[in-house]
Order: C-alpha cells, then structure tokens, then sequence
C-alpha cells in the first residue's frame, strides 16, 4: 500500500522533516498552500527527492509568485491531478 | 471512486477551506462520488449562513450549499464542535430556543458516527486542516 | 479506475490517528481523541500513536483546574475504556523533549519511526492531527 | 493604568482567548482600567451569542458578556472580520435581513478606528492570539 | 504607579507592525496591513517590518487568480498610497529564504536585527502577527 | 523603554529563536501556554537566561505538569503578575 502526504505549512514549520521520518518507499509527497515554499528549497528537499517522488500544487505556486523557481526534481501539478494522486495511492495522510 | 471530506478549517482564515471546496468541486466534475462532507472543529463555520462577504471576494459559505445542493452531497456539521460555535441547524435551533438556523439547510448537524460511516463507505477519505 | 477500487470497504476498517499536537494550547489533541473515541464505539480496529508534540500529552500529573480546562491526560485513560489497546509514543519524539518514562502516564508502548511508517502503510486511513 | 486588549483568536480552538479573559479579570481585580477590548479577525467568535457549551465546560462567551457588562467595558467586534464570520450585532443584523442579531449585546460592531483610539488613549495595548 | 503611567498617550503615537506570516496560507498577512492602514488614515507614525516568513509576502509577481483570492503583493503598494514610508524587509529572514534583491516588489528598505530591535524599543506599540 | 516579550507557542515553533534576534537589553521573555513547554530545555534557553529576564505562566505550567521540572532561571508567575509585568515594562510585544 502506498500513501499520499500532503504538507500545508512553509519550511519553518518543520511538517517535511516530520513527515519523511515514517515516510514509505513509493509514497509520494504533495505540497500544498503554504507548503508550496518547500518546492524552492534544495537544501530541505535534497534527501526526499531521491526516495520519493515530489508534487506540488501550481494553483498555490502561481498564486505566490514561486513558479519559475521551482525545483526541477519538483512536478507541479494541477487540483484535477491532485485528485488523481489521491486515486493511485491507497489512501492520503495530511500534514497540517 | 468514492470520496469522503473531512474540512478542520474555518474559511477565511487559513486556505485550507478554499484547498478543500476546489479539490471537491474538481473530484466531482471528474465523475468520482462525494460521499460525505464532514465538518469538524473550527471546519463548522463553513456552513454557516449569517455572513456577509463583500462583492469582490469568494463567498466559500455559499459556495459549498450550492455545490452541496447542486450534487445532492450529504454534509455533515459535527455536533459538539457546531453547539459550542454558534452553527446551528434548525432543529438544534429550535431545541435550544433560538430564534433562527445559523447553518445552510444544505447541512446536517449530525455526531462522530457518520464520520465513522464515511470511513467506513469511502474509498478515500482525504483531511484539510 | 478498476471495480475493485470502486468498491466501498469491509464492516471493519484498520484506522491510525497519529495525534501530534501539545495538549491545552490548542484543541486538536481533543479533536483526534474524539474522533478515535467514536471508531473505537463503532468497533473499528485503532490504532493511537502520540508523535512530536503529541508527546508532551502523556505528561504523569496534568491538572486543567488552573486554566479551567478539562484535564486531557484523563481523557486519554478513557484510550484504554474503549478498548484502544494499539497506543503508541514515539521513542525519539520522546527522547527529543527531554521526557524520562518516568514522567509518563502507564500504559504506553513505546515505537519507532520504522513501526509507525508501517502501521501507517498497513492501515486503510489516517488522521493525523 | 489604561490597558487595551486585542483578541485575535477563537473560542475553543485555541488557549489564547481564554487567557485573554484571564488577563482581563486580573487587571479589572487589580484596579486598573480596562478602556477596550477589541475582537478581530477569528476573536469575533468570543462575542457569539448563538453558542451552546455543555454545563462542564468554561464558557466564554458568557464569561467575556459578563464581564463586559459588570465593568461598563467598551468592547468593539471589528466589522470586516465580523461580518464574513456571521457574527452581527442588531444594527448589521437588520442591515442584512438576518432575523436575530448573533453577537452579544454587550459588544458593538465597529470599524479599525476603535482599534487606533484604543491604541492613543491606552497606556498599554496587550495582543492575544 | 505615578500619575505619568496613568496618563494617555499624545495624539501622534510610534507604531510598529511586523508582519511575520507568509501570504495566502493564513490571513495574518491581511490583518496586519488592514491595522496598519487604519493607523496611517489616522495619521499615526507607522513602521513596517517584513520579518521571518513575512518577507514571502514581498515576491514579485504574485496573482491571487488561481486560488480566487485577492493578490496581496498589489496591498502592499497602498502602504506608499497610504503615506507609509518606513517599510523595511529584515536581511537575515530573505537570506535564509534564497530569496534575492531581484525577485522583490520595488520599494523595499532592507534591514538588520539590531536596527529592528532599536525601532520596537522606540515605538510605543507594537503588533506583531 | 523596554518590552516584555510574550510566547504562546511549543519549542517546534522557533518563536524564541524569532524573539531573541531582535530582543533589547532590558527586556523580559514571559512563557504562556503551550510556550511554557520552553522552560523545560535547558538547550533552548541556556544563552537568553543570561541576557533577559525569563518567566513561564504558572497556571498554564500548573496545566501541563510541567512546574516541578522548570529551570531555575525561570520564574513561575501567575495572572496577576502577568499584568503587572506589563506595567513595570514600557509596552507588550506578543509573539504568537
């Protein structure tokens, strides 16, 4: 079984590195609001970006200004996506 | 595939409200099922009806009675959070003698067991707090 | 999307609440134990694991009286009323307070990041609040 | 001495508006004069009149309208965060073709300049959020 | 306490607002500029400070469109409009944020720790949100 | 003038170490609610208890069950000193 997080809060809140302690292998991460931040951070996403596969949600990145600097290892994907993301993986953990 | 909701945010003060009405109104128009909208703690004011919100702004309030309405969505106030928040259905209105419903017909206010039933017939129930 | 997706879930459904949040502060510790409450009376197979800030829930010696507040380390006594055996703390979370076994309320297992990343992984749905 | 205070946070959901109200017996029992209090943003909701609490829990609503009107206490509900928040004293009440108004009567809803006079007239502006 | 401390402030008051919160996600960012508005439409000697996760509030480009919201960047420029002149973006929150000179709304005066430490010292109000 | 810094939030909020970089000389720190939690890390409040005054709510320390580990540095007040704090100190600086 897999499992989506979604991650709602900026990097001071720390949510990533709660999350990546009980994270699984093919679990994938999706930030969102606030959390869309991250997706600027090389140094707070280095590590996670080898093991699982990074979303963040472009309505949220528009909205801030933060799109053009998106990390590569960062897909930005849309809430109709999102969506599907909830679909392929068994089930969604939030992180707020 | 059948989703349920469980809303912890009020609107307006956090994003998480407007995440979650966009994300229902999207899974709907993809064709999956809502099962059940759950309104919990701070999550209750969403139902409310009492507000004003000026012209150039999303009313989330309205916004989710008519996606509610539009979809025949069951939507649930929790109880103990919605009493001691001031949304009151009209049957709880009544019971406690005020004068008016605070909360959109659209919205029941029900208990922990239809959260418990949501999980129980969703294939995915998804949080946003 | 396959039929079996579609499908709803069994009568019993496997339910994690990982409860992160400092007692009193803010009322999300009473929300996640409220909503395990009602799995449990609907005979749902729960698990509680307390993390992060969670922790500091279990504290031996908590009394609400001086901010007239309900006492939650009582609450979480009623874990075990309602038959929730599966209650966890987090060994590191622990250790990253300060907080020695002694100071803990009884009862608690202790587990690591290893086993909660499973029970997570195992589990039909999680809160996480 | 002249205190103010500003209350950003809701009943319930955090500690903060009852350690608002704390404060605000104290400094009322001490002697000094409270000149405002000003509810903005989610503190609107301390002002809710429509709520129902169970009989073991603090109340505080209740307790902010007691106190308000036992020590002739100016308090303002910033009208912006007020109305999109549903809590309407009688004036916005009928204003809006509501039927009842949902704030205390001993509160008035207001505009940010009660926040500025409060802030020229007190000696000390306290934040609670 | 002397006659001094009990008496009110003059009519033109120092004061500071740091507005510590990123945009969007919570509406602190809001509150905080609605506040310091109304001070400057009374003629207050109002300070700005972006500090923390404040400074997100400051990228350029920002468009509220894709979430239903208003932009808050374009808010920010009725500060000037509003005769507020003493806006400052703290050094240290944009370092430690990446965020460069280039990506930033013009107008921005940047700012160390000691220097906001001697304008909290010297303003008679402080909010901070 | 000097200010009295007020904290509402767990040790995971990094309120203190947002505080400390623009705290005066003069200046105290009072501990409330969930940020009473500070006074029981020695790492977190071993360099401000030099520089600045620090107090934690008792009730709210009372609460939690954490009085009877607080540091010593620290002092435990109630309510109504919490107000007079804010008299003796020229204005009120919350963080929350």
């Amino acid at each position: 079984m897999s499992s989506l997080h979604t991650i709602n809060r900026s990097p001071d809140s720390n949510l990533l590195e709660s999350c990546i302690k009980v994270v699984s292998a093919g679990d994938a991460i999706l930030f969102i609001e606030d959390g869309v931040y991250y997706c600027n951070s090389p140094i707070k996403l280095k590590t996670i970006t080898e093991t699982v596969k990074v979303y963040g949600l472009r309505e949220d990145m528009l909205t801030r200004a933060t799109l053009a600097k998106t990390m590569d290892s960062v897909e930005a994907i849309d809430t109709a996506r999102f969506v599907e993301l909830c679909c392929e993986h068994d089930k969604v953990v939030s992180w707020f | 595939m059948k989703f349920s909701l469980v809303i912890y945010a009020a609107p307006y003060s956090t994003e998480s409200a407007a995440t979650a009405l966009r994300f229902a109104k999207s899974l709907v128009l993809q064709g999956h099922e809502l099962y059940r909208l759950f309104f919990f703690g701070d999550g209750v004011h969403n139902a409310s009806k009492l507000t004003v919100v000026a012209q150039d702004e999303i009313n989330l309030q309205q916004q989710w009675s008519e996606l509610i309405e539009e979809h025949n969505i069951d939507s649930v106030i929790c109880v103990s959070s919605a009493l001691r928040r001031g949304v009151l259905d009209q049957t709880e209105a009544k019971r406690h003698e005020f004068g008016i419903a605070s909360a959109h017909e659209s919205s029941e206010v029900a208990g922990l067991g239809q959260l418990v039933d949501a999980i129980l017939h969703s294939d995915r129930v998804v949080n946003f707090g | 999307m396959t039929d079996k997706l579609t499908t709803a879930r069994p009568a019993k459904s496997s339910i994690t609440f990982i409860s992160r949040s400092a007692p009193y502060g803010r009322n999300r510790a009473n929300l996640c134990l409220d909503m395990a409450l009602a799995c449990a009376v609907f005979e749902q197979n729960v698990n509680y694991v307390f993390l992060d800030d969670g922790v500091y829930q279990l504290l031996k010696g908590q009394d609400g009286a001086a901010i007239q507040s309900k006492t939650l380390g009582n609450a979480l006594e009623t874990l075990a009323l309602y038959g929730i055996e599966s209650v966890y703390a987090d060994q590191q979370s622990l250790k990253a307070r300060s907080i020695d076994m002694a100071d803990l309320l009884p009862g608690m297992q202790l587990i690591d990041n290893g086993a909660i990343s499973k029970l997570i992984d195992s589990s039909d749905t999680v809160f996480n609040l």
